[in-house]
């Protein structure tokens, strides 16, 4: 990764300059301690300094745990690199830790002989106690393995802040852009756009700004004058499509996507929804955008959120939830009614650790199953998957795409990771975006709330329309009049056409691409945020020659036409999923293939190397 | 929602669906639907703009009943769905008929949530005290000790009381009809419609097949006088065969006197609808057979914005300040970069 | 299937008699004319001569629609044979219709060249419009194809029972006596029992009691000396295990059997439930059996009544629930707590026609599959099913032996057609049950919630016990301790835990057995309520030599060791189900074994002769 | 349910958990917990036989920080849960917390019905109007106009008042605490644990993170005596720094007034907790800041069989009628017949 080492020429000091391909550097403290700020910073100006991005933040489970303590470690870990990044990364090459507890959580995932900057105030003996440490790590030799930089944070920004006007507390918590501007020298990054940030953001607190600034320079100049350090890093500009950037998070795309379609369609979008981690958010961006005639309702519970975007949808709005799995659980009756109804809507559901209420921060991939069979009766629906933060957006629109065209719900899922996660996205020209031209029907002659187009949808009929009166609900329907019908026949064909529609959507999906040669030893099928991991990991495995290909499935139900025919071309196939196996089922009972599963169920994403050694170890045929 | 709408006068005929109405012989439900009818021709709505909203149950077949638009949904969920149908539509007329088990059992919770977020909607709640579809279970209303299929030796959960139940979650509009009072069923139907906000009123209504007679009392000839009170605001509560009975307040009881000796009318307790706390129309609401006469009418009657024009202040407000909302400023906010 | 044929010795009548195997007979009125009554006692009757009976009943899903009309025609349709009968009978061989609408409404199903026998006093005008009849069906020759027989009922009723001192609607309410004895005399019933039952049933009023058996016996003297009927029919006594006999409906068997198991236990039963169509009488059964310690809890919704059950497993109840479809659906979310906290209760489902509210009447086999996968997260539970009316008693007690067993919720699976259809149960030795011997933990020395016994089962502790107070919940748990863990490895591994300890029920299952050759050219598989028109078709097939056997599962999750083995054995395999595939994709997911799926999906079970005629087409080549 | 069980008596501190509690700094969650622990030890009731359920929330996490029986269950359903534990074993004492959000958000329809139903639950609801584990959208009690997570331009649901909505299910115990009033909150916890039947207790807890300061005008040293009242059985409605202030009924609307002149301590609304009708306890129940001080107390504790205990009869009943059930009997039922 190393890709040339030379004596640094900018400031005074000795430091051997390296530059590298990528860096991944986390900052972790208290909750207070400002990491998730430090670490947006630092990405932004990466961003603009041109290196790709990735990044994930590390929230502690507990609202506000004690000061000091495991629990209330907090942590964001960005990955910058002079290529395409498609993870946060698999180990930290730099760990900035403000206090003893977030030294002990983080630890652990720092790579042997990685930077370890350490606030050494913090080290106390009471911080030593609530983190549990029985003796204090910076002396003696337990940190050996890692570059270990013991710096003074709090002292030497107190005195880098001395005169500034401010309390002590408020100088002290300048402390993270100390920590900052250090790691801006550490990695060679310009000062200026997080200078202009402060300007921008405490314009109006001149002695705020001023003192933020001052402490983000102490930091960086310290770096350079202090002799401890004896390595600095850089990392290039990537090769990165032009255009214009922003970062988003997949909850950012989600929220952005369903705005998108609905403004495209020049529709409402009515949000009903109940919040529920990891999807909240969702909710909180809709309803800072009411301008663009977004409508959240924040119902009593998942039912009633179902059930009144089904209400929406019914009366012509286009109709949106967001939850994760218990939600979903609780969403299965009204779905079944929304696929009776066969009413247009949107379900997105940002999958999180179960069964039960399980790990509700974590991440996991365990609700495909429930998304295609969580409902009774015969009930198909359309399932889309979104594969990195900034396709929620993308797959948001497809998503309601598929739902007008083919009067269907339709089951979005991200998950824990998409959702949080955080890349740059390139924002599209508008006008380079899907049309939506939907047509109500608006004359009376004779009609008929069941007869379907020639893809089988039926006409989505705008309440308010004279002579259109017609009534809808949950008992089987006469074909093509809607009414209530219980007829043997008819029952049987309904349960087919219905069947039929959302098999037809597949028609209408784009072509699934192989990532590598069109036929092979093995093939890796992933499916949702696996993606980076899986891509990255087949990539690499190629680079070194190995025989290996990847799809990656963004469409589960219909699944597209091209894969059964992929399937064959391969000898083997690898399926790792963060669940026990759910694709795997799916693919087993379509095609009657025999695939590997490859499980990690531990609310973690997959590490690129665990997949790369998976690929090996079953072209060494130690598998299969 | 009231739109008096000038256009070709509907009749209630032009309310009636095509479909052949399939309740009991003798069930309350029928009346309910001929005076629904009625009033949806008088208030004048035109027919399109309405919607009939319902769960499961005898009474939720209504929509299938009416030539309006209709929404026969799940079980218990009549009122979240239709309020997802006026918040995204505020131009529609909503109605719900529910049942006393699909609005106070399953349904309870999204019943008194619609309530005190005031959505305009006219909520039509047939209590038979009975699970009729499902063929004679009990529900939330039947009295203490009555058998049912599934209470073979009576029933221990005690009652709720609707009205009481809506008056807890502090509804704007409360009113109770009963199905055979055809011309009082009428009048309150007329003043749920034109009340803006959530409507809520308790029809007594009789399943002849699995409770035949539960509100005789209430009905029958010779016993209606005396079981029942018509409220009338700003006038006394009085009632009885001879209209010589009346309502008092004892500290805060209400007690039954008899407008004789001393006791004048204006000792009596007035009624009065538009009362802004609700505790008089809650004290009005504990009054059971055979105590007390049970009071008819309109228990309560006043106004508060409702969720969907305090939500459209919020959104033509956001318009205004921020100008109808544009995707590619959407796209570009916050931290952007560009790469040449 | 005539067995032999001589002229009469008993009565004057100049008939034929006829010595048949099995008939169908299907009374039809009013839903006020007594026709289920009429059907159970000759149902009765015929299981007490020693015939073997299999019944169902077909209820208008209006409550009580207009007299007269086809919404308001009732049936009951009984078949009893002097052979094994595993249905109500493919075709009805007698049709009684008492009105013109129960004619227009059940003709269809009688047999070329049955008997049908009309009320001929209903076909009045009125009556004929209500039923939608232009013209009077019994003049013309429309009903050519019938053995018709027009008798004035009303008529003959009245002049029976002419001076009973009842009134004349009474009198007129005796007529499906007069029907009942006539059919009695047609097939050659004993009219003891049920001139018994009449008098046990109105001994108190013997104006009454009088007047139904005049009404009774005319009907069946009317038979004998009217000249009109040509032939009669008799069936021999069945070979029939000996033993003490009654009939059960599947819902009554399912209720015996859920009292049997807490009995058994000596533990209380807490069914907590919300009534639903077509599982309520299982809750109106219990509400009636208080003194066997039973309470039953009508609540509010599913989902309490799923937590409520949730909570009573807790409290060391045997806790059980029934619900259809619709309330599988919102007690997911609940179930999956249940599989978190690892507490063992029963979920009867009683399936019927979906998807949302559908066809409430109606039966179908369409909730495996969001029985298997219905839930978020990975969360494995046991399904069964039930195979006919009186299994409902054995597989309800098998629920709960698993259920405490292996300390998991067990959903039994059956539908409308078992629930409402009924067959002779013999009735068991009480000795002959299952045992349960359920050891409560009583001692506190280190107790640890999520230790695991050989069977991967931890503890059921009773709340009360000293020295024992833990908690549990829907967070994830620390394997042994149970405290809420969230580390990565735990969460790994006790989602593996929760599936082995559902795979391992395996060990404790019966053998799957074979119905015919353990190996050949087709193997038929079915599950649940189809067992007894998949074995009469397999067993027809095989008297006429095919090559052709079947399996049936009473196993869904996890199935039987043998079933793999078994399937391998076969060229073809035929699964018939009543919905669109649901076991059919367990089996492909499972097996990798191509099978041709055979779906009805009309509200109506299969009949023998559909999947006979299916068999045949799959043994000619013509499939596969 | 109350057992002073005669046993070695036992401390707050014994019902203390070995898990280390987790609420954020400054939470009120803490005092809460203190005070049942205390409460719990006064009772005497043995460790064995208490049961904490709850839903999900960040009060939903009490059950681990006591020692005794603790179920932790999904969002919304504490009270059912908490029903089918009771309703199989009567001999335990159960006990719900919950959040604002987990009782009446999601959980309301199980709430009213299980006080309908009088299960003998002690219901401690910690109120602090607005989702903590969800990091702060609002919740069913938040006051219009406040801006949270997800309503940025402010609150416009109308909001559910715990107390009025357990009014009019009609519940047998209804109390109010401050989470800061200790020795106040002790008391009414012991009350509520004393109580028969479902004790319903709304609890004002601060939320530091995410509504902190919403009870300061209750709990703020110079303002709490005017804006809060301390309900005393059989006593006149005073409060104020001074004791000079009082409420009286005009009407059926409660004023406040000042005890001076000719206005004497007589002339003030005394307070009833046993009144049978709860017209009382509603009145009380809307009397709210800034308008009237806030009653704090017991609203009401009146007696009624519970659910259980009606159950109980009619098995025992049943018993005594047909005997212990017995399998022979059950299988043997009805028709039956015997094949040689
Ligand atoms: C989820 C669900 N649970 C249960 C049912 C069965 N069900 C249908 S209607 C009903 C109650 C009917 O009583 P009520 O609401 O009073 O209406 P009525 O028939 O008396 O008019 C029940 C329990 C259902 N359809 N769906
Ligand atoms: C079915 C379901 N929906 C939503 C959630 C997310 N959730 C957990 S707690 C909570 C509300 C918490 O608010 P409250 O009940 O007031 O408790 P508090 O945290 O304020 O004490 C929500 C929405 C969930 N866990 N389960
Ligand atoms: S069952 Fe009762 S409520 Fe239902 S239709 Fe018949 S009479 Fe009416
Ligand atoms: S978020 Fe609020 S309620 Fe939750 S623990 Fe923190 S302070 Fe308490
Ligand atoms: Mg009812
Ligand atoms: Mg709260």
């Amino acid at each position: 990764m190393v890709v040339s080492t030379q004596p640094d020429q900018s400031g005074k000091g000795a430091q051997q300059v390296i530059e590298v391909e990528e860096i991944a550097v986390r900052f972790c403290g208290d909750s207070g301690d400002g990491m998730q700020l430090a670490g947006t910073q630092m990405t932004n100006t990466s961003a603009v300094f041109g290196n790709d991005v990735s990044t994930f933040p590390d929230y502690p489970s507990e609202i506000r745990a004690p000061l000091g303590t495991l629990a209330g470690v907090s942590g964001f870990q960005l990955n910058f690199g002079s290529h395409r990044l498609r993870t946060p990364g698999d180990q930290v090459n730099a760990l900035i830790a403000m206090n003893p507890a977030a030294l002990r959580a983080n630890v652990a995932d720092l790579e042997h002989g990685g930077v370890l900057i350490v606030n050494s105030d913090a080290f106390t003996q009471t911080n030593l106690d609530k983190a549990g440490y029985t003796e204090n790590p910076l002396d003696g030799d337990g940190l050996n393995a890692f570059k270990l930089y013991k710096v003074p944070v709090d002292t030497l920004n107190a005195e880098a802040c001395a005169g500034s006007g401010l309390s002590g507390r408020a100088v002290a918590r300048c402390k993270n852009f100390f920590a900052l501007g250090l790691s801006y020298w550490l990695y060679g990054r310009p000062m200026d756009p997080t200078l202009n940030w402060i300007e921008g953001k405490f314009g109006t607190k001149p002695a705020v700004a001023d003192t933020n600034a001052k402490a983000l320079k102490a930091g960086y100049y310290y770096g350079e004058t202090a002799e401890i350090f004896t390595h600095r890093y850089v990392v290039a500009p990537a090769k990165i499509a032009p255009g214009k950037y922003r970062k988003v998070s997949g909850n950012e795309a989600t929220a952005l996507g369903l705005i998108a379609a609905a403004r495209l369609a020049k529709k409402t979008l009515f949000y009903g929804t109940y919040p529920i981690t990891p999807a909240s958010d969702i909710l909180h961006d809709l309803s800072r955008h009411k301008n663009y005639d977004v409508r959240t309702f924040q119902a009593e519970d998942e039912i009633a959120a179902m059930t009144s975007v089904v209400g929406a949808a019914f009366a012509g709005a286009f109709a949106a939830t967001g939850t994760s799995g218990p939600g979903l659980a609780l969403k299965s009756e009204a779905i079944g009614l929304a696929v009776m109804t066969e009413l247009p809507m949107v379900i997105v559901n940002v999958q999180r650790g179960g069964p039960s209420t399980g790990m509700p921060t974590k991440t996991e991939q365990s609700d495909l199953l429930q998304s295609l069979c969580g409902r009774h009766g015969e009930a198909p629906l359309c399932i889309l998957a979104a594969a990195t933060p900034a396709d929620c957006f993308a797959m948001s629109i497809e998503a309601f795409r598929i739902a007008v065209e083919f009067m269907t719900p339709v089951i979005l899922l991200t998950d824990g990771y998409l959702a949080n996660g955080a890349e740059p996205w390139r924002i599209p020209d508008v006008a380079s975006l899907p049309k939506f031209d939907i047509k109500h029907p608006t004359t009376g002659d004779d009609f008929k709330p069941y007869l379907r187009n020639e893809k089988l949808a039926r006409q989505w009929v705008l309440p308010g329309t004279k002579g259109l009166e017609h009534r809808v609900g949950g008992l089987e329907k006469r074909d093509v009049t809607g009414e209530v019908c219980y007829e043997p026949e008819n029952h049987h064909r309904m349960v087919e056409l219905r069947q039929q529609k959302i098999a037809g959507i597949a028609d209408t999906l784009p072509p699934l691409e192989v990532l590598g040669d069109e036929s092979g030893k093995l093939l890796v099928v992933g499916w949702g945020s696996t993606y980076g991991a899986i891509t990255t990991a087949v990539e690499r495995c190629r680079k070194k020659g190995l025989p290996v290909s990847s799809v990656h499935l963004r469409y589960i139900d219909p699944l597209q036409k091209e894969l059964g025919g992929i399937l064959e071309r391969y000898e083997q196939v690898l399926v790792p999923e963060m669940n026990r196996g759910q694709l795997v089922s799916v693919l087993r009972n379509h095609f009657l293939r025999d695939v590997t599963g490859f499980y990690k169920v531990q609310g973690k994403p997959f590490l690129i190397k665990e997949i790369e050694a998976k690929i090996e170890e079953m072209l060494n045929g130690k598998e299969s | 929602m009231t739109t008096d709408a000038a256009q070709a006068k509907l009749t209630p005929r032009d309310f009636a669906s095509t479909q052949d109405v399939r309740w009991c012989p003798g069930c309350g439900d029928y009346s309910i639907l001929a005076q629904t009818k009625k009033v949806l021709a008088n208030v004048g709505i035109p027919r399109e703009k309405v919607v009939f909203v319902s769960g499961i149950g005898c009474s939720s077949r209504f929509p299938y009943y009416v030539s309006t638009y209709g929404f026969h949904g799940v079980h218990g969920r009549a009122l979240s769905t239709a309020t997802g149908i006026r918040v995204s539509r505020p131009d529609l007329s909503v109605w719900v008929t529910t049942g006393d088990g699909d609005a106070l059992s399953i349904g309870g919770n999204h019943l008194i949530h619609a309530i005190r977020r005031n959505v305009d909607i006219n909520v039509l709640l047939f209590n038979n005290r009975i699970y009729g579809l499902t063929k004679g279970q009990y529900s939330p209303t039947s009295p203490p000790g009555k058998r049912t299929k599934s209470t073979p030796q009576g029933v221990i959960d005690f009652p709720l009381h609707p009205l009481s139940v809506a008056i807890g979650a502090e509804a704007t509009f409360v009113a109770r009809a009963v199905d055979v009072n055809v011309k009082h069923l009428a009048h309150v139907l007329e003043r749920a419609a034109r009340h803006k906000g959530t409507s809520f009123v308790e029809i007594y209504q009789n399943c002849a097949i699995f409770n035949e007679g539960a509100f005789e009392y209430a009905t029958g000839k010779d016993t209606k006088e005396d079981t029942t009170l018509y409220l009338e605001h700003n006038h006394p509560l009085i009632f009885g065969k001879h209209r010589n009975k009346g309502i008092r307040l004892a500290g805060m009881d209400p007690e039954v006197v008899t407008l004789e000796g001393d006791v004048a009318e204006d000792d009596l307790l007035f009624h009065d609808e538009t009362q802004a706390e609700p505790s008089l129309a809650y004290l009005l609401s504990r009054m059971h057979y055979p105590e007390f006469p049970e009071p008819m009418g309109v228990f309560r009657c006043v106004e508060r914005p409702t969720y969907e024009d305090l939500l459209m202040e919020q959104i033509n407000g956001a318009v205004e300040k921020q100008g109808e909302g544009d995707l590619k400023d959407l796209f570009e906010a916050g931290d952007t970069w560009v790469v040449e």
